[in-house]
């Protein structure tokens, strides 16, 4: 009589921590603070658990969820299929022919895990459990202002100075660059005028008697003159109104209009 | 030769006596509610200072007194003794209550910094939500450490000054039940069986010792 | 009857020793932002703490460091001591680059001293500010010389010797002519930086600089 009463008594108690646990589930923070938990009930150093009974536990617990339509997020099931594993890994016979960890591995690091985080949360707790700042000790109440002074050191190197002495010095004999319009001949002018002028050349002709009055004696002016005027000449033949030949290097350069065939 | 000058002149100018020194000093730390450190305490005071040695007095003098020196880090500062906490019920500060998951996380860093995120949330199980990393980021009890050299370079989180100040630790070494943890192996970083150490890995496992042996190892 | 009831009571609390309610007064007064009254010490002390005398004793041990008991009205308070208050500035040292115009100024009269200020802005092309002649005075890298014996017997100016001292230079005539400047490298052919906003313009003088400090550190 008594022992049944006694085993009816167990069964009871564990059915209210077995729905206590569930109806906490929101209360854990995933998979491993619930087998942590679990593991509790073991009433043994977390060293010396035993990984199998604890797969057991958290599958039993997976399957009453089950049975009372508990929804039950992802990581938990993810955590079931793992233990339900190692489960069978823990029970079988090591298979040699097998790759990976063997079953006591993993179990050993699920046991490390799970020292780890206790570990973590005694540490916590100790942690918060010191004398705190604001709480049990306090700093000073009337702080003084410290006064700021602020000093300000300018420096300059012998470079500076030579520099910015070599700069005023220097100026005159710069001015500002900008190109000198007066005497170049752009490429647009040449064009223009060379337009204007090919209808007229049915012969060969030295590039030179198209560039423009006055710009063939100075030589700057020369330069830039023909440099537009062959670009031009180019940008014609390209464009099928000239044509152009040389006869060998440095030899005049000459021009005459594309005849339509 | 600037060196021989510099001793030169430095002999020139005539120390404040110790006793002098001390005042200075507990004037200077009484007056910042912020521990303050040798270098700025040196640089606060007259040419030829011996902050730290004057510290060593100073502290003597207050040892059992109300109010006491302490270390933070590599400054000084002075505090109420914490036996005398229950006077200052006027003075307590209501600090905001952590949540469970950012006192964890808060001791995960402090114990394995520097840290990652992912090596906080292999610890703890669980992910660690965004909030709880910018409360504690907030209250300046961490901060980011250097990046680690795995792939992805991951920034990791370590405690600051302030923490050990709010908790009145010299250094994170200080941090209690730390050399049991060490030597059970409970502040290593273990991969789980079968994964294959990928390229880096050899370099994570050595930046976190090295990171460890600068914090935790004398 | 009362009275000797009272001091009755009194006697069954049994009132912390004296030394000891030096560390509660110790601890409330560095805490508390207000100066605190006797009457409140006492409230906030255990029952049968005479404030009064244990500020006496402490004020006494407190005679002559760097903080001192003061009363402020009918309340104590702790405050640094006075003569230590020179202890309360921090000086921050700001080091910044001297600008253009006082480089050219101080450039002219070391070059062409004794100089009046008319003969630099002919120089320079530009009239000097005073700020400008002013800041150079003021760091005691020029001073007035003697006055020009011309119309309006202007003011001059000159370089001193903390000047010299500055650039490592034994006299002003030591500075290099313009030829040495045009041999170093410094006077190249091409425009000034500055008088042509042209691209690059800024990088080359950047380039220019680094490059001839080499030449003249040594």
């Amino acid at each position: 009589m008594e022992d049944i009463f006694e085993k009816e008594r167990i069964a009871v108690a564990e059915r209210v921590a077995a729905e206590a646990l569930i109806i906490d589930v929101d209360g854990f923070e995933g998979p491993l603070d619930l087998l942590l938990t679990l593991s509790r009930t073991q009433k043994v150093d977390l060293r010396k658990i035993s990984v199998l009974e604890l797969a057991h536990q958290y599958l039993a617990f997976v399957e009453k969820a089950k049975a009372l339509r508990l929804e039950l997020a992802a990581d938990y099931l993810v955590m079931a299929a793992w233990l339900a594993f190692l489960k069978s890994r823990l029970l079988l016979p090591p298979d040699p022919s097998e790759e990976g960890p063997s079953g006591e591995e993993l179990a050993a690091h699920l046991a490390f895990q799970l020292e780890r985080l206790q570990a973590m949360r005694d540490s916590a707790a100790r942690l918060m459990g010191r004398d705190q700042l604001g709480r049990d000790f306090f700093a000073r109440g009337q702080i003084e202002v410290v006064e700021r002074v602020k000093q300000v050191t300018y420096t300059a190197t012998l470079l500076d100075l030579m520099q910015g002495y070599a700069r005023l010095r220097t100026r005159d004999d710069f001015r500002p660059f900008v190109m000198d319009r007066d005497s170049v001949f752009t490429m647009e002018q040449a064009l223009e005028r060379m337009r204007d002028l090919i209808g007229y050349t049915g012969e060969w002709t030295d590039i030179v008697s198209y560039l423009p009055d006055g710009w063939a004696n100075d030589p700057v002016k020369r330069r830039s003159a023909t440099a537009a005027t062959f670009a031009a000449s180019l940008e014609l033949v390209k464009e099928g109104h000239l044509e152009i030949r040389q006869s060998e290097s440095f030899a005049p350069i000459e021009l005459r209009k594309r005849t339509s065939r | 030769m600037t060196e021989d000058y510099d001793l030169k002149e430095e002999s020139l100018f005539e120390a404040p006596p110790m006793g002098e020194q001390e005042r200075m000093i507990e004037a200077i730390l009484f007056a910042s509610a912020e521990p303050v450190t040798v270098r700025e305490l040196e640089a606060r005071m007259p040419h030829g200072c011996d902050a730290a040695e004057a510290i060593v007095h100073l502290r003597k003098r207050y040892e059992g007194r109300g109010v006491n020196l302490s270390k933070v880090g590599d400054a000084w500062t002075m505090r109420t003794s914490p036996d005398l906490g229950y006077l200052m019920q006027k003075e307590t500060v209501e600090t905001r209550k952590l949540s469970r998951a950012a006192i964890e996380t808060l001791a995960i860093i402090a114990y394995h910094q520097p840290v990652t995120r992912a090596e906080i949330e292999e610890i703890r199980g669980v992910s660690v939500s965004r909030g709880t990393v910018d409360q504690l980021l907030e209250m300046e009890w961490i901060r980011f450490g250097r990046r680690k050299m795995t792939p992805g370079r991951p920034v990791t989180f370590v405690v600051t000054q302030n923490f050990l100040g709010h908790f009145g630790l010299e250094t994170a070494r200080d941090l209690p039940g730390l050399k049991e943890l060490r030597s059970a192996g409970l502040l290593e970083n273990r991969p789980p069986p079968g994964t294959v150490p990928g390229p880096g890995d050899m370099d994570d496992e050595d930046d976190t010792n090295e990171g460890q042996s600068e914090l935790f190892e004398d």
